[in-house]
């Protein structure tokens, strides 16, 4: 750190002094307001943290008040805002779903939102081709094996092979599947799709709930998961794969195993999408963009954290339906595109990595004093 | 019957010959500096629009198709580097985080296109203009796709002479094959990387232009033919040139002979369904070398 | 009694022979050094038994068990475990969580096994690692990092432990530590075979040693009868006049 | 309306502004606090003023949604001009919808919860359309499409349940089942005006040409003629010499090719390069936008479409040009289109129609009174900037659909053909009645 | 007079301290020998001259400090590296590998000379011409690499364990070429755990322990030195 400044030349030194009068400023704040919640997450850390890991006042008052403001958000917001939430709802249990399989064990996926497709598409081809009053009862969960299915169908075949390839074969996939849709459009609709499924419910309140909740079950699991062995094991793959062999772990097992907790929640997803809007197409469903955004949101919050994922789908569909509402699509893309390069390449852990870590370092600074 | 073969064997030419000049620049930035570059394809549809925006007889230039054609190969070549040298090389090291930078640099440059000239589909001028009637085989070729085959192997050509036959171009082979052993004969890595994504752009602002005439010139044109020039690559064995251009002609053919007798329905279906044989038949593609261990 | 046979292994990669059908066996309780100049295949030995690499011919045995066909895992859980040459701790855990994933139980649905806390410190502390447990690795000096391999290896409570080249990178104080710990090993029952390419430091430590020169086995015997074998001085010295 | 006594007069004119920054639950409306908190916050119920909104929904990054949104704008302006609808003022609430589902479903959403909207008008692509068809006919709110022209959209929905989608128009094109009608007159005119006897037909590989693939083989041979080939083109495709050169062999004098996806450029710019020696007829989307012929380098002389309004050139009724030379004053330095295109007319034309028919009825409060809305509509006639519209009826095969308009010859007459001509023309020239210049055969055949 | 010194060099990866403090100087003309086990730092310092890791302290070559220097000046400014994995091209022909050592000399006669003497003094690489070196066994990859390295024209080379891995009768070939190389004049760094094969050929030489000088002096101190017997000779 030292040599650092004493290199820098007068602007940065400058900026340096601004940064640190910030930080300064920013830490003593922190130290006010990190008392007063630590007894909070002392008590969660006792009952939870052996689970989903500590935090101290400053992190628990992010994570709870960011699920209070969830849960209340029909009292304090506009509909626009919760329109958007619910969507974003969905977006976030893809984000997350992606995360546990690409961001943990470093095999970059392309094609997530063939999983979610395979969902979307069984409960509409099901009720489209099979019996058009099929119960919710039976067409979620035969959705949801179905992503699961497809889910192991990409899996298999591919984790042999390294890094590139495999993403360059996940992308294959989507474009497989998309391209599927159209010669089979007897079954599948071709490509308006079909419109006959029925939505869980108009009243944009209780769909709200509808999405919410799923959402924080499939966060609260996937949280559980990651901080657990399996997480553990899933990262060291990333980090260094042969290792995990040597420690006699069954590394290829565990690759096919973060697919199938994958597939599980994105089928969820595709099953809440579906519902929301009463149809499938392959536009909405399946083409790769929506790969791509969801990797997008994953980066934007920082991947292998499940929670940063899920942070970055609320913070992306907001910039994109809510925030930047008013200006043209196309600028509305090129500043979000813009803004997940220069995460990418300035803030590679992703911004809510970075301030999970800022409020850890303002609030021990706080207790230490 | 025969007519049918003689009209698929032109066809196909034709188009694989256009692929090659696509795939050959994906596989020789893969090879030489281990990037996957997912905005190729941006690069493709840069030279289609720098053309267009040039020489479009409606625009405020105007230029002659031929002078617009080397300047747009010229823009595309100076964006190819400029993406190398304003970003992939400040993170290349992180395979992930390249792999996904040049996809949002693909997005972003669709989304730029897309602001100016908007969705809607354009035709270029031709290079040169009109076609000969084949009547025995029952096709016609364009002298715009004939041009296409020419100036495809010719660029192939001087690509092959550059690479084999002088030293500056052999250090791009010799970089793929080992970076350090370059760096250790003398070769400046930064100038063999940022002469590799030159050439892969100026290839592509080739294929840019060729396409854009032949087929249209639309801000997402560039999607199925990077998802080609992907499956090209890896069939070819990436890294490979002479393997691009092999697996070249092989999809281009499988493609005209899909859409020939499957209908096109089918089209890209029957490549992806190869492409993913051959990975699990033969990983490393047709022309791939397995590295000695240790 | 054998705990581990090496019959007839051979290795090519492409037309190069790695290791030429090369035989030993080691007893339960022994510790054999497998030497050899530089890149005279005790590595790809390593990698053969550990499956790292399939191997071109014969068979590799592990108390009794034919082990040539397993995976890598299986072979560990067999009670097999390697340090390799290279130490490669995951950066982003700390010493203890390095240890601890080498613990953990090769199922998809344990949650929360391994090893405890208090056995994680054991591991640690017998490699002399026990203070250092929330560390990161690249914050370790050298010796540290090397001990963290032997830890690990350590954690998956192997019968048999392959070292390859544990001394390297270490002063001579470093060294004799190292040896202590492995004398301790010793009479807590796990049969060691060590790589070194250098003869000096191992022989006080072995009971037998092996000796590998391009691919194909020397001669074998205990330390005092390879040092002075003429055929292995030859392959040391290259021909070299001994000045 | 119902609630309009609730709120005093200042509020009223805060308009939208207000209803924007209302919290959820407030804007949500009687639905969501029925069902869900009608006991503790009973007090808060939607509201309504004196403004009658109206949301318009296009992909308006493309020309043709531009060009109904600038077309519907005019449409507002006037109807303002003139006293609004049932005295009240009139307010565009324009959206994109990216012709996409998710993005239309969204807009559609808040058009109808947030903003309280009187009437809806729009849609182009069928995914859209019938993604919010559901929504819509569940919220009772009058929807008037103006852009998509698939049959199912009013036979699958209003066939299966007339009651629950009464309040669902379509106001402009006629449906494809008559487009297929209506080309296979075309067919006829062109046997007469050339001597051409043998057609091929090639639709892209989608929903809105299966009534064309379906029909107009029989229309074409009921006439006497031959179909010679047809085939459907991926709309992956863009490479279309494999197609042209069928046609080729199958010696079609002219093919009829349905083609709304990017690529139709290409496909026109293959023909007229290569010169196949037969004619282009029929629909092409993207050849409708005045910018098609510089866009294609004049490839596209000679090809025709169909298109309502004919392309703005053929005075169609007396409408027709007012609106267009407004339409072209206002938009004249501006990006393309330079002319409404065929979205636009019907968009135009849907606010005009609603405006006759309740004030016929002489109520809009869709919530109360949506028979007696949906009676006026079928009974209103009206003269549009397309052409003289009226709807079929409830126990019609089509039924809400925009009914087509005959003339002397029977020719269906609202929704004509253009073709390219040299300079970069737009002529209408079929049906004869609206003409403005001859049917051109390309000069090398 | 110094060709090449160091003047204390320390390098660091991450808190891991590879070179702690190096400092040596190398005159024109001589052979000079790092021993030390694996591990102790040879390679580290070999790829700080080399310009192919970061380091404190200075290195001066023919006077002129190197530190702003890349890889590629350094070879082309005449000190060339000749690396323990040999960064062979494999799948160039020994014909072109051996080129690729020359690539940037404008004197091609010279060039030409060169390969010739290469191929004088590697008689297998002569046999071996259009062979892929990806084919070959290691001592004709390590000839090659030797060869490669002197097809740049060094006035000095580094070698790193040449003798790696090596038959003892290719290792015979590589003793007579660094021989006759500095016999023409050819200043020579050679890191070796061989101990026997450096002291066999270097007039001056240091010991490598863990990133440290431990001992430095010439051929004949260090054969009577006790510890080296012990430690590093090692054949008791």
């Amino acid at each position: 750190m030292s040599s650092e400044t004493d290199r820098s030349t007068g602007s940065t030194r400058v900026l340096g002094d601004t940064w640190r009068s910030v930080d300064d400023g920013l830490r003593s704040v922190g130290n006010r307001i990190n008392p007063v919640f630590q007894p909070l997450a002392d008590g969660y850390n006792r009952l939870f943290g052996a689970y989903f890991g500590e935090m101290n006042g400053l992190q628990f008052l992010l994570i709870f008040g960011s699920l209070l403001g969830l849960l209340t958000a029909p009292f304090w917001g506009t509909f626009s805002l919760i329109q958007t939430m619910t969507i974003a709802c969905i977006w976030a249990v893809f984000a997350m779903s992606w995360d546990i399989q690409s961001g943990y064990t470093g095999y970059i996926s392309f094609g997530h939102s063939v999983l979610s497709g395979v969902a979307a598409y069984a409960t509409a081809m099901l009720v489209y081709n099979v019996d058009p009053e099929m119960s919710m009862a039976i067409t979620i969960p035969l959705s949801i094996l179905a992503a699961l299915a497809v889910g192991m169908l990409i899996a298999l075949p591919t984790l042999r092979l390294s890094g590139p390839y495999f993403s360059l074969i996940t992308f294959v996939a989507v474009l497989i599947f998309y391209r599927m849709i159209r010669p089979f459009s007897e079954y599948t609709g071709g490509e308006t799709g079909i419109q006959t499924v029925s939505v869980f419910t108009y009243d944009p309140l209780v769909r709200y709930y509808y999405m919410l909740i799923p959402m924080l079950v499939v966060a609260v699991a996937l949280t559980f998961v990651a901080r657990s062995n399996i997480g553990l094991v899933l990262m060291a793959i990333r980090e260094n794969e042969s290792a995990v062999n040597a420690a006699g772990l069954d590394a290829t097992k565990f690759k096919l195993w973060s697919f199938v907790l994958s597939s599980i929640p994105m089928g969820i997803g595709g099953v809440l999408l579906v519902h929301y809007y009463g149809s499938v197409d392959p536009t909405t469903f399946v083409v790769v963009d929506n790969s791509i955004e969801m990797i997008a949101m994953a980066v934007l919050g920082g991947m292998s954290s499940i929670l940063g994922p899920l942070g970055g789908a609320f913070l992306f569909v907001m910039l994109e339906d809510f925030l930047l509402e008013g200006l043209p699509a196309s600028a509305r893309w090129t500043i979000l595109w813009t803004i997940i390069l220069l995460v990418l390449v300035f803030a590679r852990d992703g911004l809510f990595r970075k301030l999970w870590h800022a409020l850890e370092r303002y609030g021990r600074r706080g207790e230490t004093r | 019957m025969l007519g049918t073969l003689l009209s698929i064997l032109i066809l196909g030419a034709m188009i694989s010959a256009v692929y090659a000049l696509i795939a050959i620049g994906f596989t020789m930035i893969f090879g030489v500096g281990g990037v996957l570059n997912l905005a190729h394809g941006a690069l493709i549809m840069l030279g289609a629009f720098a053309y267009l925006g040039l020489t479009s007889t409606g625009g405020m230039l105007s230029l002659p198709p031929l002078v617009g054609f080397v300047i747009a190969v010229a823009v595309s070549a100076a964006a190819s580097y400029a993406m190398y040298a304003g970003l992939v090389q400040f993170i290349e090291e992180n395979v992930v985080i390249t792999f996904l930078a040049t996809v949002v640099v693909a997005l972003l440059a669709t989304e730029l296109v897309t602001f100016w000239f908007g969705t809607d589909p354009y035709q270029l001028v031709p290079l040169v203009a009109g076609s000969i009637h084949l009547e025995t085989v029952g096709t016609r070729v364009r002298y715009m796709e004939l041009l296409g085959f020419v100036i495809s192997w010719i660029a192939i050509g001087l690509l092959w002479y550059y690479v084999t036959q002088t030293d500056e171009g052999r250090s791009i082979l010799a970089t793929s094959m080992s970076e350090r052993g370059a760096q250790l004969t003398g070769v400046d890595l930064d100038f063999v990387k940022s002469r590799t994504w030159l050439i892969a752009g100026a290839f592509a602002g080739i294929a840019g232009v060729f396409l854009g005439s032949l087929l249209s010139t639309y801000p997402e044109m560039w999607l199925n033919p990077l998802a080609i020039a992907f499956i090209i690559v890896v069939i070819g064995g990436i890294g490979s040139i002479k393997g691009s251009v092999v697996a070249a002609y092989l999809i281009g053919y499988l493609e005209t002979v899909t859409i020939q007798f499957l209908g096109s329905s089918f089209q890209g279906i029957f490549s992806l369904v190869v492409l993913v044989v051959v990975l699990l038949v033969l990983p490393q593609g047709l022309y791939g070398r397995e590295f000695v261990h240790e | 009694m054998t705990l581990l046979e090496i019959d007839s292994v051979t290795k090519k990669f492409g037309g190069l022979v790695a290791v030429d059908d090369v035989s030993f066996t080691v007893d339960r309780g022994e510790i054999v050094g497998l030497i050899g100049p530089n890149g005279s295949g005790k590595s790809t030995m390593f990698n053969c038994i550990m499956s790292e690499y399939d191997v071109t011919g014969g068979t590799i045995r592990f108390g009794g068990e034919d082990i040539t066909d397993y995976r890598t895992h299986q072979v560990v859980n067999n009670g097999l475990s390697r340090v390799s040459q290279e130490s490669n701790p995951i950066d982003a855990l700390p010493v203890g969580g390095n240890i601890k994933l080498f613990t953990l139980p090769n199922s998809v649905v344990s949650l929360r096994g391994g090893a405890s806390e208090e056995e994680i410190y054991q591991y640690a502390a017998r490699v002399g690692l026990e203070s250092e447990l929330q560390e990161l690795p690249d914050e370790l000096p050298h010796a540290d990092v090397r001990r963290l391999e032997v830890a690990k290896a350590l954690a998956t409570e192997p019968e048999l432990l392959l070292l390859d080249e544990p001394f390297a990178g270490m002063n001579q104080q470093e060294i004799r530590e190292l040896a202590a710990t492995f004398e301790e090993f010793r009479e807590d029952g796990i049969t060691m075979v060590i790589v070194d390419h250098n003869m000096g430091g191992l022989m006080d430590l072995v009971d037998r040693a092996v000796v590998l020169d391009n691919g194909d086995k020397l001669m074998e015997g205990p330390p005092k009868e390879v040092t002075t074998d003429e055929r292995v001085r030859k392959a040391y010295l290259g021909g070299t006049e001994v000045p | 309306m119902s609630n309009n006594d609730n709120k005093g007069a200042e509020m009223t004119n805060a308009g939208k502004e207000l209803v924007r920054r209302r919290t959820f639950l407030g804007a949500a409306g009687v639905g969501a606090v029925t069902t869900t908190l009608a006991g503790c916050l009973g007090g808060i119920a939607g509201e309504d003023d004196d403004i009658f909104r109206i949301g318009h929904l296009a992909p308006t990054r493309s020309q043709m949604g531009l060009g109904a949104e600038r077309s519907i704008e005019i449409a507002v302006d006037e109807v303002n001009d003139d006293g609004g609808i049932l005295d009240q003022e009139v307010e565009l609430l324009s959206e994109n919808t990216e012709g996409q589902v998710d993005e239309g479903t969204a807009v559609v959403e808040s058009l109808v919860q947030e903003d309280n909207v009187d009437l809806l008008v729009g849609t182009f692509v069928s995914e859209v359309t019938q993604g919010v068809m559901d929504f819509v006919a569940d919220r009772n709110v009058p929807f008037l499409i103006t852009g998509s022209a698939d049959p199912d959209t009013i036979t699958e929905f209003h066939g299966q349940d007339y009651e629950q989608y009464k309040n669902v128009f379509r106001t402009g094109p006629i449906n494809s089942d008559l487009q297929a009608e209506g080309m296979g007159q075309y067919a006829e005119f062109l046997s007469d005006e050339h001597g051409w006897e043998e057609f091929a037909i090639l639709a892209d590989d989608a929903a809105w040409t299966g009534p064309f693939m379906d029909r107009l083989p029989d229309e074409i041979e009921e006439r006497g003629f031959d179909v010679v080939h047809t085939d459907t083109m991926g709309i992956e495709t863009d490479d279309f010499t494999q197609y042209l050169d069928d046609v080729d062999s199958a010696d079609a004098d002219a093919v009829f090719r349905f083609i709304a996806h990017a690529d139709s450029a290409a496909f026109v710019s293959t023909w007229q390069s290569n010169e196949y020696p037969f004619a282009v007829e029929g629909i092409n989307v993207p050849g409708m936008s005045p910018a098609f012929w510089d866009a294609t380098e004049g490839a596209c002389l000679y090809e025709t479409t169909s298109q309502s309004g004919a392309g703005g050139v053929a005075e169609l009724t007396d409408q027709t040009m007012p609106f267009v030379e407004e339409y072209e004053d206002r938009h004249a330095d501006e990006d393309p289109p330079s002319k409404p295109m065929y979205m636009g007319f019907n968009s135009y034309d849907a606010v005009h129609f609603y405006r006759e028919a309740v004030e016929s009825a002489g109520t809009a409060d869709y919530e109360n009174e949506l028979d007696g809305i949906v009676d006026a509509m079928l009974s209103t006639e009206h003269t549009g900037a397309a052409g003289d519209m009226a709807l079929y009826d409830e126990d019609s095969e089509y039924p809400n659909d925009l009914q087509e308009t005959r003339d002397e010859d029977d020719y269906i007459s609202n929704f004509p053909m253009t073709q390219w001509q040299e300079g970069g023309e737009v002529e209408c020239v079929f049906p004869e009645t609206d003409a403005t210049a001859d049917h051109v055969a390309p000069e090398w055949l | 007079m110094a060709v090449l010194e160091l003047e204390d060099v320390h390098v660091r990866y991450g808190k891991s301290h590879a070179l702690k403090g190096v400092s040596l100087a190398i005159d024109r003309g001589e052979i000079y020998g790092v021993i030390g086990p694996n591990g102790a730092g040879k390679t580290t310092m070999l790829n700080a001259i080399a310009g192919f890791t970061d380091y404190e302290g200075r290195i001066r070559y023919d006077g002129t400090d190197l530190a702003s220097k890349g890889p590629q000046e350094i070879v082309n400014d005449g000190l060339v590296y000749c690396t323990e994995d040999r960064d062979l091209f494999p799948f160039f022909s020994v014909h072109e590998n051996l080129l690729m050592g020359a690539q940037f000399r404008e004197d091609r006669d010279a060039v030409r000379e060169d390969l010739e003497m290469v191929y004088e003094l590697f008689p297998r690489l002569d046999e071996r011409r259009e062979q892929e070196a990806e084919t070959m066994s290691g001592g004709e990859q390590q000839m090659l690499a030797i060869g490669r390295a002197l097809m740049s024209d060094p006035e000095v080379l580094m070698l790193d364990e040449p003798t790696l891995g090596l038959a003892p009768i290719i290792i015979e070939d590589i003793n007579e070429a660094i021989e006759r190389l500095n016999e023409e004049g050819l200043t020579i760094l050679l890191a070796e755990q061989n101990s026997t094969f450096a002291l066999h050929h270097a007039e001056r030489l240091a010991l490598l322990e863990t990133g440290t000088i431990e001992l430095s002096g010439s051929a004949s101190e260090f054969q009577d030195d006790d510890y080296i017997r012990d430690a590093y000779i090692g054949v008791h």
